[in-house]
């Protein structure tokens, strides 16, 4: 089977997230003031062919851990959809 | 002559109409000369070719008989105009490779890409001379900083520069940054590239040998910039816009293999001939380096790599994708070139090869979709001699002068002018441009000119690039000679001799009779100069049709100067270095302020006769200067331009841009009788320098001025550490603190940045 | 003749600076391409500065996976000098050779210019001829310089002694003394036994008298005598 | 009511993904080839106060068209979740 994948890699909470602050103040200055606590990560996103939504699911894992996301300075989520 | 030859159309490509002329901004009159250069009606794939090939950005059909007239002959000159970047011969066999160009439509629509390709392109010119890059320059200009768009188009641009350059590993040494409102919604991006290669080494790009093969290496082909070339060719407007889809991404870290890789395949000796695919991609490279060759070459775009499905001949013929090359090689030798991109983790795919028909021949999958005698195609061009007459309004404006009252006296204008972007520190900006990388940066950027040093050799180079477009759009003539003027002084101030020049021609719509006066005359003032100096120009680039709804760009012929250190040691800094030494002022004085930043920013007003450039004074200052540093006599020499004498010993006592301290200086002068003492302060006459040197080597300083005959005139001292600048007039003291000085000047542009 | 190996990672670009700057003293330098699997009886390896597979995705998450990086692991479990340098010091961390990870600068620019930094540790293989608490001016150049680490383990290299260089504040009045924002000024770290040191400064690029200063050069001086002494790494 | 809104921003269709295909090799190199047409992009995260779900897309839109993505080089999808 055939997946889409999309992968969010943000941030590791509690880390300065200067992005986040200047897409946050160029929002107040273009008064959108309605938004807040905002977050500037990666957004990762490839086909994969599994033979399951829980394999494909296992196999994205493993590239985050691997690859995709450093655990030191990022958290993941995974969103996978079959196709 | 080769002879046309049959051409049948594309699967599903319409024929080729009236209005498919138009839109490929082909005149009546050129599409007739195609008619009879191919004896029958072009396919819509020729028709594309010839569109790319034809259009200003490649053809050169409006300036061709002007650019003619610069000089391009000196001993020192390896290669001139006609190749990818010009070539000067440096002492113990080395050759300095160097060439600038624009990109400034793109930038104006996609600022960061824009201006990251523009890097990528100049880089490709000098690497494929077989010249390993080691400088950048960037001459940008934008409208004001007030302007939230500018803004953008400002902090873009720089990031674009920075990340290509950057990531490449070439060292940005110096540039100019200019904002004004004949730039607004039309921005400048000229970047220069400097190279080094052994004279040995030198490669044309020349097609020869029939039956030797075209190769692409490199990046894969998509459906980017295509038509770019026409695109560069046309007035910004809503249908630009609408191109948008067409930018092109660069790859730098893609460029940093092709680089190694093309310096491998050329020093190896194991290819014929390399030429970078820029503006119309595959066609121009390859039809360019066929007539260069006087041959003919046949490509197979079935052939070529591609990034997306479906690409017919004519998007592939037409693409500008990135990182790309097109590499002449002997069949027997195809497998060492495929071994060496390999290394570089490119590929090389075959996709064509030189024929001995003349003919610019396109087959895919075995059909012939285009075949155009080369030389014609590359060469037929018709040429315009557009008119050129000068604006009535620009030859009011010469004979103005202000009405308005001055904003701040003498003393105050001094912090206004140096908060003003134009003046003040871009620290803001090559900051964010690696300037060490490679080890050999002598001298960095924040000074006149940036110096480096070549491994292993006793020499050094300086460059710089420059243009006082305020002087070219009053007078074109004068403020040609200005532009090299400048330059040369910049790279003269450091010790060295200047060498030649490169430039980018930066006007308005050709067609318009007051925008070709200004081409043909800022021309004729650089090609004087250029003689005066004994600097020929090497090549350029010229980028016509840089118009707004609200006009013409202010004219903008920017000039790229390389200049020689016989010895690297004797390399003299811009600003003052120890309390204690004279301070001397080197030319004359009459206090003009036609054309000047204090005109413009103390009493509103841009006008006036721009200083008139004495080429004959210039060239006196540039030999002392030069003389007095290989007598290792100057601790520091600093040129005067925009704001004048008070602006350059402010700068000259702020420091380098990371300098701990500031230094004061107590200078005295007597007034020229009646002279307004803004007008001392803040006139522009070229041909000026303050230098400083130890107390004990005034006389030897004094005598060699005078050897040279300019003018000299020891002012005063540096004096301590964070200590006022003072400067007598007369009798009238004028002081100012140069911490805050150094505040103003080096946050007016981050200031507005912020905001 | 002390060997050493510098790196060459596809985008890597100070690898001939920091190749000049071995020459110069004295050592012998030879370049490694990332393919290879064997350092060559290398005495010291180089991580060069420069942008490995264009810092995409992250700066050397990509480099770190190059074959020739199982001998540089082996290289450094036996003790010997491994100097990571602006981008080697990412691909250091990405590899967890060493601790924390370089994100992008505060300022969300690239930052190349003259800093202050103050030398907190003699006793590894690249800063033993420098001073105690010596403080030298010296170029960076970097998007993604930010350290950054857990308290514990900003704690724990406090404690053993593990930070190298710190960002100091000289007065240049008009520029931060931290260019990046790096969580407790660290400019520079090192292996609990000292021996493998990652830095963002680039000592390479000031190793020659005629640029101004020849700050850098310690760096490399230290090497040649700390391989020749080849005294067992000072562990804490 | 107050929202939680994802953003992703990724390279136009067409356009060169470079840090694209550095990734997607990388993943070949690490045996993960299972995997293809990889893109990367940016993701933006941000709370949204608005009166209800389609106050908050038209806002969220309004945000991407104006500041968070550059719509000469980028394409973005928005995901608003109530909280
Ligand atoms: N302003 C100029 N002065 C002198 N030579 C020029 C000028 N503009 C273009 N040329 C020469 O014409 C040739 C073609 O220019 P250009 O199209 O910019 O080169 P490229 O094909 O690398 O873009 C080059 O050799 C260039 O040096
Ligand atoms: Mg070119």
């Amino acid at each position: 089977m055939s997946f889409r994948v999309f992968v969010r890699v943000m941030p590791r909470r509690g880390l300065l997230d200067p992005q986040g602050q200047a897409v946050e103040s160029a929002l107040r200055a273009l008064k959108f003031d309605q938004a807040g606590n905002v977050h500037v990560g990666r957004a990762i996103a490839f086909d994969l062919q599994a033979d399951n939504e829980s394999a494909a699911r296992t196999a994205a894992i493993a590239m985050c851990e691997k690859l995709l996301a450093n655990p030191v300075t990022e958290e993941y989520e995974i969103e996978v959809t079959a196709r | 002559m080769a002879r046309a030859v049959a051409a049948s159309p594309f699967a599903g490509e319409p024929a080729v109409t009236d209005a498919l002329v138009r839109e490929h901004k082909l005149t009546e009159q050129e599409y007739e000369v195609i008619l009879d250069i191919l004896g029958r009606t072009p396919t819509l794939t020729e028709l594309g070719v010839f569109s790319a090939l034809w259009s200003e950005h490649c053809s050169y059909k409006h300036t061709r008989p002007v650019l003619k007239t610069f000089p391009t002959e000196g001993p020192q000159v390896l290669q001139g105009p006609g190749e990818n970047a010009g070539v000067l011969e440096l002492p113990d066999g080395w050759a300095v490779a160097f060439k600038i160009e624009s990109h400034n439509h793109p930038s104006a629509v996609e600022p960061y890409q824009g201006a990251a390709t523009g890097v990528g392109g100049i880089l490709r010119d000098v690497f494929t001379m077989g010249a390993r890059p080691i400088a950048v320059l960037n001459s940008l200009r934008f409208g004001t900083l007030d302007d939230a768009r500018n803004r953008y188009l400002f902090g873009g641009v720089v990031k674009g520069v920075g990340d290509y350059g950057n990531c490449v590993g070439v060292p940005t040494l110096g540039g100019e940054v200019t904002f004004a409102p004949g730039y607004a919604g039309n921005p400048l991006v000229n970047a220069m590239c400097v190279g080094i290669l052994r004279a040995k080494d030198l490669i044309r790009a020349r097609a020869h040998g029939v039956g030797n093969i075209l190769m692409n290496v490199g990046a894969r082909t998509g459906r980017d910039g295509i038509h770019g070339a026409s695109f560069a060719s046309e007035d910004l407007s809503a249908a630009s816009e609408a191109r948008r889809p067409q930018v092109q991404v660069g790859d730098p870290f893609t460029e940093k293999l092709l680089l190694e890789a093309s310096l491998e395949l050329i020093t190896s000796g194991t290819i014929v001939a390399i030429q970078d695919m820029g503006a119309a991609g595959l066609t121009s490279s390859s039809a360019e380096m066929a007539a260069r060759g006087g041959v003919g070459v046949e490509l197979d775009t079935s052939k070529v790599p591609l990034r997306e499905p479906g690409m017919t001949p004519y998007e592939i013929l037409l693409s500008e994708s990135q990182e790309r090359m097109l590499v002449v090689v002997e069949p027997h030798r195809v497998a060492e070139v495929q071994a060496i991109c390999a290394k570089w983790e490119l590929v090389g795919t075959p996709i064509g090869q030189v024929t001995d028909d003349g003919l610019f021949r396109v087959v895919h999958d075995g059909v012939t979709v285009a075949a155009i005698p080369g030389e014609r195609l590359v060469n037929g061009v018709p040429i315009y001699h557009p008119e050129a007459l000068e604006a009535p309004e620009a030859i009011a404006r010469r004979a103005a002068t202000p009405t308005a009252a001055p904003v701040v006296d003498a003393t105050d204008a001094l912090p206004r002018l140096l908060d003003d972007p134009t003046i003040a520190s871009k620290r803001w900006v090559y900051e964010q441009y690696d300037s060490t990388v490679q080890a050999n940066t002598v001298l960095g950027p924040g000074g006149d000119a940036g110096v480096l040093m070549v491994e292993d050799a006793k020499f050094g180079l300086a460059v710089s690039v420059d243009c006082p477009n305020r002087y070219v759009v009053l007078d074109p003539y004068e403020g040609g000679k200005m532009t090299v003027a400048e330059a040369a002084r910049n790279v003269a101030c450091t010790g060295a001799v200047p060498l030649g020049i490169t430039n980018c021609l930066n006007f308005g719509n050709p067609d318009k009779p007051e925008v070709f006066f200004q081409f043909r005359e800022a021309v004729r003032g650089m090609g004087d100069a250029c003689l005066a100096f004994g600097t020929p120009v090497t090549g350029g680039n010229v980028s016509l049709y840089n118009e707004n709804p609200t006009g013409a760009i202010d004219p903008t012929p920017t000039v790229g100067m390389v200049g020689l250190l016989e010895d690297v040691t004797n390399r003299v800094p811009s600003s003052f270095r120890n309390p204690g030494d004279l301070i001397a002022l080197l030319g004359d004085t009459t206090g003009h302020l036609g054309g000047s930043m204090y005109w413009w920013i103390v009493r509103d007003f841009l006008g006036g006769p721009p200083p008139p450039c004495n080429l004959d004074a210039e060239v006196r200052l540039q030999r002392f200067l030069v003389a007095a540093a290989q007598q290792g006599l100057l601790r520091s020499a600093h040129d005067l331009s925009d704001g004048g004498l008070a602006v350059a010993l402010a700068e000259a006592c702020i420091g380098d841009p990371y300098a701990r301290h500031t230094l004061g200086a107590g200078v005295q002068f007597a007034v020229p009788d009646g002279m307004d003492p803004a007008a001392f302060f803040y006139g522009e006459d070229g041909a000026r320098a303050v230098v400083s040197f130890d107390p004990a080597s005034v006389e030897a300083v004094r005598d060699l001025a005078a050897a040279h005959g300019v003018p000299f005139t020891v002012a005063g001292t540096v004096t301590d550490p964070n200590a006022e600048l003072r400067i007598t007039v007369g009798t009238a003291l004028h002081t100012w603190q140069t911490v805050e000085l150094r505040r103003t000047y080096f946050d007016a542009i981050p200031r507005r940045m912020a905001a | 003749m002390t060997r050493v190996a510098v790196l060459r990672f596809p985008g890597s670009n100070c690898e001939p600076d920091a190749y000049r700057a071995v020459e110069r003293e004295g050592g012998t330098a030879f370049y490694v391409f990332h393919r290879e699997t064997d350092l060559r009886d290398a005495d010291a390896v180089i991580l060069p500065g420069g942008f490995s597979y264009g810092d995409y995705l992250r700066a050397g998450a990509i480099a770190r996976f190059s074959p020739i990086m199982a001998a540089v692991e082996r290289h450094a479990a036996d003790g010997k000098p491994v100097l990571g340098i602006c981008n080697g010091f990412q691909i250091l961390c990405e590899a967890g050779l060493l601790p924390g990870g370089l994100v992008r600068n505060e300022s969300l620019r690239y930052v190349s210019r003259p800093v202050d930094v103050r030398i907190e540790r003699t006793d590894t293989p690249f800063t033993g001829d420098y001073r105690q608490g010596e403080i030298i001016r010296i170029p960076v150049g970097h998007g993604d310089g930010r350290f950054t680490a857990s308290e514990e383990t900003l704690d724990q290299l406090e404690s053993t002694g593990r930070i190298v260089m710190r960002y100091v504040a000289t007065g240049m009045p008009d520029v931060h003394p931290n260019p990046n924002a790096a969580v407790r000024d660290i400019a520079a770290i090192s292996s609990p036994g000292g021996t493998v040191v990652g830095m963002m400064p680039h000592p390479e690029r000031l190793a020659d008298d005629m640029l101004g200063s020849s700050a850098g050069r310690r760096t490399f001086t230290s090497l040649m005598r700390w391989t020749r002494a080849s005294v067992a790494p000072a562990s804490s």
